[in-house]
């Protein structure tokens, strides 16, 4: 009888099932790995914004997180600054700066600057900043070391998961109150027991899980 | 049996018979004459036929079970470790580590895991896929898959000597005698065991 | 009204219309993407200054340029709303104000004090704005109408403002057409009249101070003008009593908590009438079991199936004809002079009734509906003077309607004027009469003679299609304006939002027909009480105070001191005739009509009988039977030579041989959702027989389809919903529990979980003081972003409210003791929804609440198979309207909006817990439902508080003293759910002497 | 075993052997082959063909409507929140075990009548899987994100809940598919390189080459074959006892009167061999007789299976009465005999009668055997059980359902055009599946059958 196949077949058919079987696991993996990477998350991709804003610039002079995130302590937004509050200085310096011409304009014409949006969260997530700040969370936890950013970009990836991550285990990410817009700050080698004690003092109950109780963020 | 009596071109000799019973005669006489790199081709299950050319019994059970073991602790595990560790939910107000509820999974991971190890275990044992084996090349072999029963001496056995052991495959019954012999382009009579 | 920026002058200008039609070119995602570069256009900017809200205003500070940027803010969260649950994220805009205003936290809500009129009374409301858009309504507890509730109208009320057919321009003869035209047009039609002879105003109920003001300036300035008023519901019956009885006008005020025993003769005093909400609140405090304290007793005698009998301790079912008669011989059993009519079978309990109501004289109340004619109101009067009532459980007080007048002798004087030509100038104020005019006004061809007839009105109704003018209104969030409760407490109506349409208040159509068409409706409000307080230099702080708090205090009316005349009902009544009768009743959804447009409401069942969408004509089940008519099927019904079709629905508790005709319905022009629902029982319905009329009903061949959400009314013995008099209840006070088979606490073989520490979430509704208005329903619709499905979806089951009040009724159909239970998601402790799930969409918090993570939801409906209560709704299309821009504005920024496919219930209103327990905790402590205010949205808008949230494991909380009363019990915790909400059971206190007569509901439970 | 002879004898119809005893090796594997390899398909088979790819075309229209409107398009509401989607996919998962059944418990009992019809018997269980599968996955409100039922690492660090009945349901569905179509696959293998032995052109030869996968015979294949055939079978048994037992816990698990009950895992494994029987016969009675095979289907595999039909629908009506006896008498449930009460004389007591009409006593004909050996009699009582069957998933869903606790929440359900097109849609695609099937792959086990020969016709040693 001749043969059907050549002898290479043999290599080629166990081949060819590898391949299969590695395409669709490869696929599933590369799946997971793009929602992952930057292109997923835009974790460090800055974004173009009508004013080339620089929070490093700003924050080595020395303002602080709030003089512009007004509403960070008291609400679940923690505030956009409107156009006065860059026309309290900038009337005066650098008022010529075609830089920030778009920031003039939008005072003298009352139509409103449009940022876009770097930290944003899906419809159905209700983040609270000013609870976060409330309980010992820097802001450079979340946000990194926007201080260093001459153009802001995320610095972490905000999926559940990484949410998770601190409300699974807070006393990793704690920090005392007077800290909490040090965006230098960085966690003390006796975190773990410096935190648990923070946990004490802030009174964050974390018996029956009750920081991964879904509604603490969907409603 | 000489060195010089192979023919490095040959693969096989094979037998042909037209029944079992008559295969399994001959089977027993090609073992007793201490042939050990033999194998019978047939269209069915022949019962007895491991037995009469001495071929090693499998260790086929002990593998799936221990795919089933494996599926079992996984199934296991892997509920345990989400429900009570990874993300505990309270769930209808019962325990987080709540067993009862999961035998059922346990159960389809054991049956699903000894299931694969079984059919992927045969094929990797069987070495199979093998489109191509030289056995394919002798002469009306492909009646072994349907009515004939085929008893193959490959020429690579210590005691193959192409007169000899075609007699004596004639005296043992066989309805006809033919060589495989291994093709041109062949790159596997030294690689892959050819048996298997 | 500022100026409108300057837009490029090459590009023409954008109209809302051009806006949606290039929305609506595209479709999905990429809709989001050219709204978003819509929303970036100039041109929409400026259209967005015309069309959309100007103000998000309560506080006048704000400069011009924060009311422009509130529109950008506007424009931005169109682009925002984007989809939701999409694996990559959109790109989003963030949108900062150029000022920003110093009251607003972003994403926190204000809340502002103004009132909702509803049949021309206020009603106090604490409207919640999030960043500029009112979204929800709530009552105000400083308001005596509301003390804190909202009834139903209220909260749809929030619907209305955002509704996309209201009338969006003024027109002149169909076009587009600017209030100068408007201004130039009046006057021209005005001077050549000689003292305004042949200008008419029709206005419908008006107690607005400020208002009346100005129509009384006008009729100074055109002495020959006439001021016609028409509320197709009114008032009529109560005013003609009153003088039958007292001589002159007076409204009554009555004192529900002071009263021990109460008749009401056909009054559906708990779910009509300007002061419902109050007396509902004031009865029930009165009818509940409680220690040391009498309850009070009710009767009712009453025609058409209403709450107020459903709450009755013994009620007696007659056609509305007779009540007269039964009230004729209840007065000359109190000693007035009055001839008898026929009340054959009913003595005993009239007698009875008699004997209860000397045993409580001065802590009685005797109380006539306002569709019973003017003599039974007289004899109230009469009866309440008799009984020692006036001045302790009854008060009299000046007409709180503005020069009132019997409305349906007014707009007949109307319609002869106008049929003879004599009308030159008729001026429409908010009123409808083209549709709900009496039939034999014929106001449609009289209106054809009138040469300028203007409308002003929120919608681009049946009666502005035939007018030459039409003027958009403005909602009541959207003006300033004043109005007085029952009770004629004023309350300063103040804008939450600039108008949406560019409408204009009636106080500014007024004010231009006095030639000052350019005041604002601020001006005139402002100008009106500041004569009226004499308060000088302190006027500003008053005026803020007022504002602030809702009330104008001291403004209710002063208490009349009058004795009732004797003389009237000496003659012999007509007697009872055996005609067919029809009583005619305001639809419990849409009222009048007037909210027909209103989803919430259309879709709202209404109480008792559980219909949706349409309004129809109520049969008692013998006459039913006995003409072959079945629910659903068509009926004719013919008064005089008027005739209409109507669906008939079989209502067990229906006098026979009498329908009740529901009106509302059947409206041409009152928008999308409205139009096309029910019929239009004002064609058989005439100035001489408003409220009962006589005539011929016969079948029809056809049938339709009236859906309803409960389609069993029967207990079937289940121990649901317990009941039992108070005489049982004192013999035996564990009666309630006992019927729980296993005990309370089943045992189970999980050990279960802790629950003793921290906030415990839980509800008890009280079904003793639940009266069945559905006021929750709506509320919870409105606070939860939950979907309008439509009739056909509803026809399917698929209705979506979080909470419904279930409706049973037991005993006699002819007499039925008639059970309200609402129901709600229990947050059981051992949830059956919870362990079907298989992605743990719907786990259990620490703190006791089920909750549904949407997100999460990938709809496979087990739970909601699962779930003993029936509780779960299902989004079985893409209910929630994504698309129409002004629905969105209305939505709760705080719940998510739901998508298709996914299953949601009720939450305990966790964006409030959320609230509260983030102030909470920012302070380190636990929540306290009275310290923060925590209320869900049910039980705030609840006018008998019959259900209250708290926290369980707090024993200061009112909800822990309510879960060790011997009456609370869960529903069906045989099951072991360990249901979080409970039931308190209802106790009746009838009277021993009638116990047992047909009139008295069937003892005991189940009903 | 040849307990064949005596009863040839008995009665006063003959019985034939389970195979025709004038076959060789050759003649039965060429019969079978030539099904592919020569003869044209027989035109009853390419109408139904033809016809079950139109109803194909109008499942796929259907899941198209479906995936982009929403369930509503069904008649699912509240209350009745399942209906159709679930009754057809109990039905369909219910057909599907007859197949492993017949191929795995009947292997393991090694009956000879077996061996003609557990291909086909395979292959209508993968297809049947194949419909019953959709469901679960169509009727989910957003079926995009159905892939959250299996566990798999995510960036939500969320996983499935494991107690729920439809987790279950989840590993058992797709178990059970796993498995099956490996027992089809392994089983296949011989005769494919069979067929691959006896074909003629290139492409067919290339085709049953590649699948076949250089099979030879060889006696050590043969050896680990036969040991995990043998342990495919004997996985397969306790595996099929479980699918069907772990689908009956998606109503036994959840509190609701009718769905309640602890007999419902035996009862539905009965009913589910009930109906897999009764679907084998209504297609093999067709295919024996349109493409020639009587002689390996005989009178004595209907009559086999006939028995086994009456043995099961028996289990099946003593589950109706257990059900009826529990509910109206035993648990003293106020509930549950309210719905016992209303399954018989409720809106939908037609349903409940059908259903007892057509699982009780109609086939109790089969006591008869000239009834089980009269084959279009035999084939008719075969579409009453099918029909029963679903009405029997219509009984326990619909009417459990629409009215259960509070009666404030009963209703009722009706089907919409979408159910219906949705139902017969996976009919024509199983139909067609089969047809395929019957085309081009070997329907019969054709080393099975020369086994059998050779054991048939070799004397006993």
């Amino acid at each position: 009888m001749p043969q059907i196949f050549k002898p290479t077949a043999n290599a080629f058919a166990r081949l060819s099932i590898a391949i299969g079987f590695g395409a669709v696991v490869g696929s599933l993996v590369v799946l997971d790995l793009l929602t992952r990477s930057p292109y997923g998350t835009e974790v460090n991709v800055a974004r173009e914004q009508p004013v080339a804003f620089s929070h490093k610039h700003h924050a080595n002079m020395g303002i602080d997180c709030r003089y512009c995130h007004t509403s960070v302590e008291e609400g679940a937004f923690a505030g956009i600054p409107s156009t006065k509050t860059c026309m309290n200085c900038h009337s005066t310096i650098f008022n010529d700066s075609p830089m920030l011409e778009p920031v003039r304009e939008s005072w003298k014409t009352g139509e409103s600057l449009q940022w876009n949006r770097v930290h944003d969260l899906p419809q159905f997530v209700y983040f609270d900043h000013s609870i976060h700040v409330a309980k010992g969370i820097g802001c450079s936890t979340c946000h990194g070391r926007v201080d260093q950013m001459p153009l802001t970009r995320k610095e972490n990836t905000l999926y559940m998961g990484w949410c998770l991550d601190c409300h699974r285990a807070p006393e990793k990410f704690v920090r005392p109150k007077d800290k909490i817009f040090d965006m230098a700050w960085e966690p003390p080698p006796n975190q773990k027991e410096a935190g648990l004690e923070l946990l004490k003092e802030y009174k964050i109950d974390t018996e029956h899980y009750k920081m991964l109780d879904c509604y603490l963020c969907h409603r | 049996m000489s060195e010089t009596d192979s023919n490095p071109s040959l693969y096989a000799v094979i037998a042909e018979f037209s029944t079992p019973e008559a295969m399994l005669k001959a089977a027993e006489k090609v073992r007793d004459a201490g042939y050990t790199r033999v194998d019978a081709l047939t269209p069915f299950p022949v019962h007895g036929i491991v037995e009469a050319l001495g071929i090693p019994k499998s260790r086929m059970a002990g593998l799936v079970l221990t795919g089933a073991i494996v599926g079992c602790i996984f199934g296991f595990a892997l509920q345990t470790w989400l429900t009570v560790y990874q993300y505990p939910h309270v769930i209808s107000g019962r325990p987080y580590f709540s067993w009862p509820n999961y035998i059922p999974v346990i159960f389809e991971t054991t049956v699903l895991f000894a299931g694969l190890t079984a059919f992927v275990g045969m094929l990797v044992r069987n070495n199979l896929p093998r489109p191509y084996h030289p056995i394919f090349s002798a002469p009306r072999v492909e009646d072994a898959t349907t009515s004939k029963f085929v008893i193959l001496i490959e020429a690579a056995d210590p005691k193959f000597n192409l007169k000899e052991t075609t007699e004596f495959l004639r005296k043992s019954g066989a309805e006809f005698v033919g060589e495989a012999p291994f093709e041109a382009a062949d790159t596997e009579r030294n690689r892959a065991p050819l048996l298997s | 009204m500022n100026e409108t920026p300057n837009t490029t002058p090459s590009e023409p200008e954008l109209t809302l219309a051009e806006a949606r039609a290039q929305l609506a070119k595209a479709r999905g995602r990429n809709y989001w993407r050219s709204l978003e570069q819509l929303a970036s256009s100039g041109r929409f900017h400026a259209m967005m200054e015309r069309e959309m809200p100007k103000q998000a205003i309560a506080v006048s500070e704000w400069d011009p340029i924060d009311r422009r940027d509130f529109i950008r803010l506007m424009g931005a969260s169109l682009a925002l709303a984007g989809l939701t649950a999409c694996t990559k994220q959109h790109e989003e805009k963030i949108v900062p104000y150029v000022t920003a205003p110093e009251e607003i936290i972003p994403g926190k809500p204000l809340f502002y004090a103004t009132a909702f009129s509803h049949g021309g009374y206020g009603y106090g409301v604490l409207a919640e704005s999030h960043m500029g858009r009112p979204t929800k309504v709530e009552g105000n507890p400083d308001h005596p109408a509301s003390l804190g509730a909202a009834d139903a109208f209220v909260q749809a009320s929030i619907l209305q403002l955002y509704d996309p057919d209201r009338s969006q321009a003024h027109l002149k003869l169909g076009r587009s057409a600017t209030w100068n035209e408007f201004a130039r047009d009046i006057e021209a039609a005005l001077s050549p009249l000689s003292n305004g002879a042949g200008f008419h105003i029709l206005s419908e109920t008006v107690t607005s101070p400020t208002l009346a003001a100005q129509i009384r300036a006008i009729l100074e300035k055109y002495p020959q003008a006439r001021w016609h008023r028409y509320s197709p519901v009114n008032q009529d019956n109560a005013l003609e009593g009153a003088k039958l009885a007292f001589g002159s006008p007076v409204s009554v005020r009555y004192a529900f908590d002071k009263a021990a025993v109460v008749l009401s003769l056909d009054a559906d005093f708990l779910s009509h009438g300007p002061g419902h909400m109050r007396y509902a609140r004031d009865f029930m405090a009165r009818h509940t079991p409680e220690l040391g304290k009498k309850m009070s007793r009710l009767y009712s005698v009453e025609s058409s199936p209403n709450l107020t009998g459903a709450q009755a301790d013994h009620k007696l079912s007659v056609r509305a004809s007779q009540v007269e008669h039964i009230a004729r011989a209840l007065a000359r059993g109190l000693g007035l002079n009055v001839a008898l009519g026929d009340t054959t079978g009913h003595d005993e309990w009239i007698s009875a009734v008699l004997r209860d109501l000397k045993r409580s004289r001065g802590e009685a109340i005797v109380i006539a509906g306002d569709n019973q004619p003017a003599i039974v109101h007289a004899l109230a009067h009469a009866m309440n003077d008799a009984l020692d009532n006036h001045g302790k459980t009854v008060e009299l007080i000046e007409a709180v309607e503005a020069d009132p007048v019997n409305h349906s002798a007014s707009i007949k004087e109307l319609s002869t004027a106008m049929a003879a030509g004599s009308v030159k100038v008729l001026l429409m104020l908010g009123a409808n009469p083209v549709y709900n005019a009496p039939a034999d006004c014929n106001f449609t061809d009289a209106l054809a003679k009138v040469p300028l007839a203007i409308h002003h009105g929120l919608y681009f109704d049946e009666t502005a299609k035939v007018s030459h003018w039409h003027l958009a209104a403005t909602h009541y969030l959207e003006e300033w304006g004043d109005v007085r409760a029952f009770d004629g407490t004023a309350t300063i109506v103040q804008p939450l939002i600039e108008p949406l349409y560019g409408g204009r208040s009636a106080y500014e159509v007024l004010s231009t027909v006095l030639g000052r068409s350019s005041r604002k409706g601020l001006e005139i409000v402002q100008e009106y009480w500041k004569e009226a307080s004499n308060a000088g230099d302190a006027f500003d702080s008053q005026w803020r105070h007022w504002l602030r708090d809702g009330v104008i205090p001291s403004t209710a009316g002063g208490v009349q001191k009058a004795v009732a005349k004797s003389g009237f009902g000496s003659g012999a009544p007509a007697p009872l005739s055996s005609e067919f009768e029809f009583i005619f009743q305001p639809d419990y959804g849409v009222w009048d009509g007037n909210y027909a447009n209103n989803g919430w409401l259309q879709e709202m069942p209404r109480p008792l009988t559980q219909v949706v969408w349409d309004n129809v004509l109520l049969l008692s089940p013998q006459t039913a039977a006995a003409r072959g008519i079945k629910s659903g099927d068509v009926v004719k019904l013919a008064v005089g030579s008027r005739e209409v079709e109507a669906p008939a629905y079989v209502q067990p508790g229906h006098p026979d041989n009498a329908a009740t005709v529901y009106l509302g319905g059947g409206r041409t022009a009152a928008g999308r959702t409205g139009d096309g629902t029910g019929f239009n029982a004002y064609a058989v319905r005439t100035s001489e027989q408003p409220w009962i009329a006589f005539g011929t009903l016969s079948s029809t061949t056809s049938s339709v389809d009236v859906v309803t959400t409960q389609e069993h009314h029967s207990l079937d013995g289940r121990h649901l919903y317990r009941i039992a008099t108070l005489e049982d209840f004192i013999k035996d006070p564990k009666w309630v529990q006992a019927y729980d088979e296993f005990g309370q606490d089943p045992t189970s073989i999980y050990p279960g979980f802790d629950y003793s520490k921290g906030n415990q979430w839980g509800m008890v509704i009280n079904l003793n003081a639940c009266i069945g208005c559905n006021a929750c329903v709506v509320a919870c619709q409105a606070e939860n972003n939950i979907p309008v499905v439509g009739k056909d979806q509803v026809r399917r089951g698929r209705e979506m409210h979080w909470i419904r009040v279930d409706r049973y009724f037991g005993g006699d159909p002819a007499n039925p003791s008639t059970a309200l239970q609402p129901v709600t998601c229990m947050h059981c402790e051992n949830a059956p929804c919870e362990s079907v799930c298989p992605v743990a969409a719907t786990t259990h918090s620490a703190d006791g609440i089920n909750q549904m993570v949407y997100n999460r939801c990938v709809g496979t409906r087990y739970c909601s198979n699962n779930c003993p209560y029936k509780v779960r709704r299902f989004n079985f299309y893409k209910f929630a309207d994504h698309t129409t821009p002004s629905l969105k504005l209305q939505r709760n920024p705080d719940v998510t909006v739901r998508s298709r496919g996914v299953m949601e219930k009720c939450t305990y209103c966790i964006q409030r817990i959320s609230v509260a327990r983030i102030a909470a905790k920012k302070q380190g402590r636990l929540v306290n439902v009275k310290q923060d205010g925590l209320q869900t949205a049910c039980q705030q808008a609840c006018p008998t508080r019959a259900i209250v949230f708290g926290d369980i494991n707090n024993p200061e909380d009112d909800i822990a003293k309510l879960r060790a009363s011997p009456l609370s019990y869960g529903m069906l915790i045989e099951l072991n759910t360990r249901p979080r909400t409970t039931y308190m059971a209802r106790i009746r206190n009838p009277n021993p002497e009638l116990e047992g007569s047909s009139s008295a509901p069937q003892q005991g439970e189940p009903v | 075993m040849s307990a064949s002879a005596p009863e040839k004898t008995m009665g006063y119809v003959e019985i034939p052997e389970v195979l025709d005893l004038h076959h060789t090796y050759d003649t039965a594997t060429d019969k079978i082959n030539d099904v592919i390899l020569k003869k044209k398909t027989p035109v009853p088979i390419a109408v139904a063909m033809g016809i079950c790819f139109l109803l194909v075309g109008l499942l796929f229209t259907t899941i198209t409507k479906l995936v982009s409107t929403g369930i509503g398009i069904w008649g699912n509401n509240q209350p009745v929140a399942w209906a159709f989607d679930i009754i057809n996919f109990v039905w369909w998962i219910g057909i599907g075990h007859a197949g492993t059944l017949i191929s795995a418990i009947l292997f393991l009992f090694r009956q000879e009548w077996r061996t003609s019809i557990n291909r086909f018997a395979e292959a209508m269980t993968i297809f049947a899987v194949m419909c019953a599968g959709m469901y679960p996955v169509l009727h989910v409100g957003r079926p995009w994100l159905a892939y959250w039922l299996f566990p798999y690492v995510n960036v939500m660090q969320m996983w499935p809940q494991f107690r729920s009945p439809l987790m279950w349901d989840v590993f058992a569905v797709s178990t059970y598919f796993t498995i099956s179509l490996l027992f089809w696959y392994t089983g296949l293998i011989p005769d494919l390189a069979s067929l691959r032995d006896r074909a003629k052109t290139r492409v067919s030869r290339f085709i049953t080459g590649v699948l076949s996968m250089g099979w030879r015979g060889s006696a050590r294949h043969w050896q680990r074959y036969d040991i995990i055939y043998l342990l495919l079978a004997g996985l397969s048994t306790p595996l099929v006892v479980s699918v069907h037992s772990i689908v009956s816990l998606d109503f036994a698990v959840a509190q609701l009167p009718g769905w309640h009950t602890s007999i419902f895992p035996p009862y539905f494994v009965a009913g589910a061999i009930y109906s897999g029987f009764a679907m084998v016969l209504t297609l093999a009675i067709p295919v024996r007789s349109y493409f020639g095979f009587k002689d390996f289907i005989t009178q004595r595999h209907l009559d086999a299976m006939s028995k086994v039909m009456l043995a099961t629908g028996l289990i099946v009506m003593y589950g109706y009465a257990m059900e009826a006896f529990i509910a109206l008498v035993y648990s003293g449930n106020p509930n549950e005999a309210f719905m016992m009460k209303n399954r018989m004389f409720g809106p939908y007591a037609w349903s409940y009668w059908m259903l007892i009409t057509c699982n009780g006593v109609i086939p109790q004909l089969l006591w008869f055997k000239r009834v089980r050996l009269h084959t279009p009699t035999l084939w008719v009582i075969t579409v009453v059980i099918n029909i029963g069957m679903w009405l029997e998933r219509f009984v326990i869903i619909v009417t459990s359902l629409h009215r259960d606790f509070l009666p404030s929440s009963w209703g009722m359900y009706a089907p919409t055009k979408w159910d219906i097109f949705m139902f017969i849609g996976t009919i024509g695609f199983f139909g067609f599946m089969m047809c395929l099937f019957l085309r081009f792959i070997p329907m019969f086990a054709g080393f099975e059958l020369r086994e059998l020969l050779h054991k048939k016709k070799s004397p006993p040693h």
